[in-house]
């Protein structure tokens, strides 16, 4: 079986997380990676979930919610919302993760409206969620999401989760203690910020340079040592696997 | 009249309570809530909402809530205000509002344009440090709704399973109803509070209801009905989608008993894991 | 050093902590809590304190702390600093610290002359209605001492009864340490998280001693040892009558088990209604 | 057996709760009127307690604390302080009893330091406790102590718990939400609150006008109806003896 794109960013992702790490889970990709992490070179890092659960073991099946009985059972605290927010502010928390629906190069995220103004949106979405909080109090951000010109856009319309804002210096100039985006992993290549800015440090083995750069909204910026993304071993392949064998989340479109 | 729902995020949402309210044909609600999944959607879709407080509004495992987008981007059925906010904003505006606090000082959302959407935080200076701090006024709600395994014919309420911001949304109400699986004796319940969010002198009805949450998962009573969540938002991509739905599972039944009996032998799966607390009384 | 103790007021004060900070010789602690009874002054008269920050310093049962007095009245064994508190001040500022928020905004002490004696609060205008307000800054305690009924090996507790400012003191802490009348297991203290006032992840220590409260009740252990407190307070009311009474009770006992033992039959009169939670391991 | 004037304050007390009233109860003699209320007008009123405990019924043995688990046993509510004062700051909170080492004519109490300066005090109290919060939040507070000179003064040396300040006004001018004295049930007599001020309305059967004026450290007001302050029942008597078996609180020095 090939290996999908869903599966480089679930492994991309997973090594993003270092051993012993706090870090905010969130569902789909985020939570494969975080089982991956756990299983290969981060046994004792720390799972968080938002309405309030501590985890140092992913739950023993698929979730479809973080509030999943399945995610519950087995947790080491089960407490509130304002509890593991307070931790997150607190700066207690290494790493979280999140998607959206646009993101531009400064690795400020949407996921509220799209077009027109708030009250008469084009496109309404879902909203924030934990997002913005998440993105505004973590030490590092990692981001997630489709890749295509629709998302990566030179401009978002309206910053849920803020990353660089207008780039170096933006965040402490609003008043962030710390934080912002330290990755984003799309399903054709991976981007590192560097000055607040989204540098490709490497495309997918099926992706190319080109492919990339015709399907990013923004001035494509390349690092000399761009390369390929390590492509997931056998063993992280059999775990992602194990954990969605019907590829309900890594292998969905394909 | 203002409405917290759906606190504890993706588990014990009582979709019971919201099905009601549109059979009653409750209009001009504001609604509260963190997440709500598909709940605050239908109430929108049957036109019982003014505006609402929320963090997010979708189906959690679908996708898009097509009710909220319709309304949002064509005024179907009429307009609502949103003030958006993200789930620590709304945890701090409903423990300033528990604990009858002025405001709250935080340094989330600074840089985010959701202050600007919602309109009623103020950006302040901190008089310690100097630095920059966004100000979240109370959120106090007319009633919260709390939804969960068991309670006393006194309102002592047993939650089980993440809390979320229930406890903050039960202690920042005017008044506070709850919707339980089983009613338990008194004494039972007293013997554990700390699984009691509010003091039962905030109480002012005690429902019990048996399958509130479905098709939201409530911890030891039921699992959560994914492919529920899937029908749902694949039946209501269209307002006439929306109306059949309506009619199927909430203007066609005349109770949540029947909702139940309609739901068949998948609701008996859902709780092949359920385990009781106390001895049903 | 700053330390978090009794913070569950009245009961489960960690009283065996102090006496071992006594019997170590400790010196500059700042000490946090909202009332202590009698432990803070107890380590006030041992010379172990620079500075308090609490709500209330004396005998809960029997009336003004002698050691307390002589240290604010004659500099006896050495001067202290005190920042006033009140319980609701107190709890605002652990709040503060366990959200990581700025500051607290509050309405009481307003007109009381404990925010000018604290020193450390500011007032302030609200934004949202021009109320005065006066902000609490964040505690942060360098460690929260917790004692508990149970705890797991890796720290997870088990704390039944009043929590008083117990959890706010946990969460705002840099570490915690945890005082247990019995170790429990794991899956059996997370099978009932409510109990549980903060994650293990803050623990780095589990001191497994029984009676480790005594003179102060643990809910469902011992009750509360009245006449203990009467008696300190009659022993205490010289330098000579606390030095002799400290070589009885901390000096002279090599451990809180030698300390149990001098105790003798009152100590199990105590006991006589504790019924543990967990099967002990 | 006669009266004893902790038995008459007591009664008093019992008076000043209402039914269904949500009440900060304390300790001694304000947890015996407690009591007697409950058994008496007021069955419906709620008990609490600033640790975290809410009772609709009294417990059933002599406390010594709040703390003490007789007190814990059979509560509604079991809790957190912040809890507690929520409903405080809400305006939750009808009635708090609170006592004091000094009181001014202008409700003031202090139980913080007496002389000198706050640094190097003449006389080190234990300090406030929630009693400065009750003071502050409560709808009404109700005052119970013995009365001397030395307690009842022309102006306390701190105000730990704010009573009406320098009069009527004052509360609002530094920014009290409600609140304020409602009465002083002192060893020998009753005290009402008018324009912020307090004004005898009655005394002891054992107690004159001349002893409190001679026991008084401000020019004492008194009300033009000034009567007697009403004896116990002998069921309310034996409610209070039922519960304090020994006068440990309510006998005690006599």
């Amino acid at each position: 079986m090939d290996v999908s794109a869903g599966e480089i960013m679930v492994a991309q992702a997973a090594r993003e997380i270092r051993d012993g790490e706090m870090v905010f889970v969130g569902m789909r990709l985020p939570l494969i990676a975080f089982v991956v992490a756990k299983r290969t070179h981060a046994p004792s890092a720390i799972g968080l979930f938002e309405l309030g659960i501590v985890r140092d073991e992913p739950a023993p099946e698929l979730l479809y919610t973080m509030g999943d009985p399945a995610n519950v059972e087995g947790s080491i605290w089960c407490a509130r919302t304002i509890d593991l927010m307070g931790m997150l502010q607190r700066g207690e928390v290494d790493a979280g993760f999140i998607g959206g629906a646009e993101i531009d190069r400064y690795g400020n995220l949407n996921t509220t409206a799209i077009g027109g103004d708030r009250a008469h949106p084009k496109v309404q979405l879902p909203g924030s969620g934990g997002g913005a909080d998440i993105a505004s109090l973590a030490h590092r951000l990692i981001v997630i999401m489709p890749h295509d010109k629709g998302r990566l856009r030179e401009r978002v319309d309206f910053i849920t989760s803020p990353g660089y804002g207008r780039g170096a210096g933006w965040r402490e100039r609003v008043g962030l203690p710390r934080g912002g985006p330290s990755v984003l992993i799309t399903t054709l290549g991976v981007f590192r910020f560097v000055d607040g800015e989204a540098v490709l440090v490497s495309n997918h083995p099926a992706s190319s340079l080109d492919e990339i750069r015709a399907n990013t909204g923004w001035p494509l910026r390349v690092a000399g040592d761009v390369g390929e993304t390590q492509v997931p071993s056998d063993e992280v392949l059999g775990i992602i696997r194990d954990y969605d064998p019907e590829g309900f989340w890594t292998r969905r479109g394909e | 009249m203002s409405i917290a729902l759906g606190c504890a995020l993706e588990p014990a949402i009582p979709f019971a309570f919201g099905h009601e309210l549109i059979r009653q044909r409750k209009r001009d609600l504001v609604l509260i809530g963190p997440i709500s999944d598909i709940l605050f959607d239908q109430l929108i879709g049957a036109g019982c909402v003014r505006e609402i407080h929320a963090a997010w509004v979708g189906n959690v495992s679908a996708g898009l809530a097509h009710c909220y987008r319709r309304a949002m981007e064509q005024g179907i059925p009429r307009r609502i205000v949103v003030r958006d906010h993200s789930n620590f904003s709304i945890a701090q505006a409903l423990l300033a509002g528990a604990m009858g606090a002025p405001y709250i000082p935080t340094w989330t959302l600074l840089g985010s344009d959701i202050p600007r959407a919602n309109g009623t935080f103020k950006e302040s200076t901190s008089p310690f440090d100097g630095s920059k701090v966004l100000l979240i006024p109370p959120i106090v709600p007319d009633v919260t709704v709390v939804a969960c395994q068991s309670a006393d014919p006194t309102g002592t309420v047993y939650l089980d399973g993440p809390w979320g911001v229930s406890q903050e949304a039960a202690l920042a109400a005017k008044a506070v109803i709850v919707l339980c699986e089983s009613i338990a004796g008194t004494e039972a319940v007293q013997q554990i509070p700390r699984y009691t969010p509010l003091p039962s002198t905030k109480v002012v009805a005690v429902v019990h209801e048996r399958g509130g949450c479905h098709p939201s998962p409530l911890q030891n009573e039921y699992g959560r009905d994914h492919e529920f969540f899937h029908e749902y938002h694949r039946a209501t991509r269209t307002v006439e989608g929306f109306e059949g739905w309506t009619a199927e599972w909430v203007t066609g039944v005349k109770d949540r008993a029947e909702y139940l009996r309609k739901l068949g032998p998948r609701w008996k799966a859902l709780r092949d894991k359920s385990r009781q607390m106390f001895e049903p009384m």
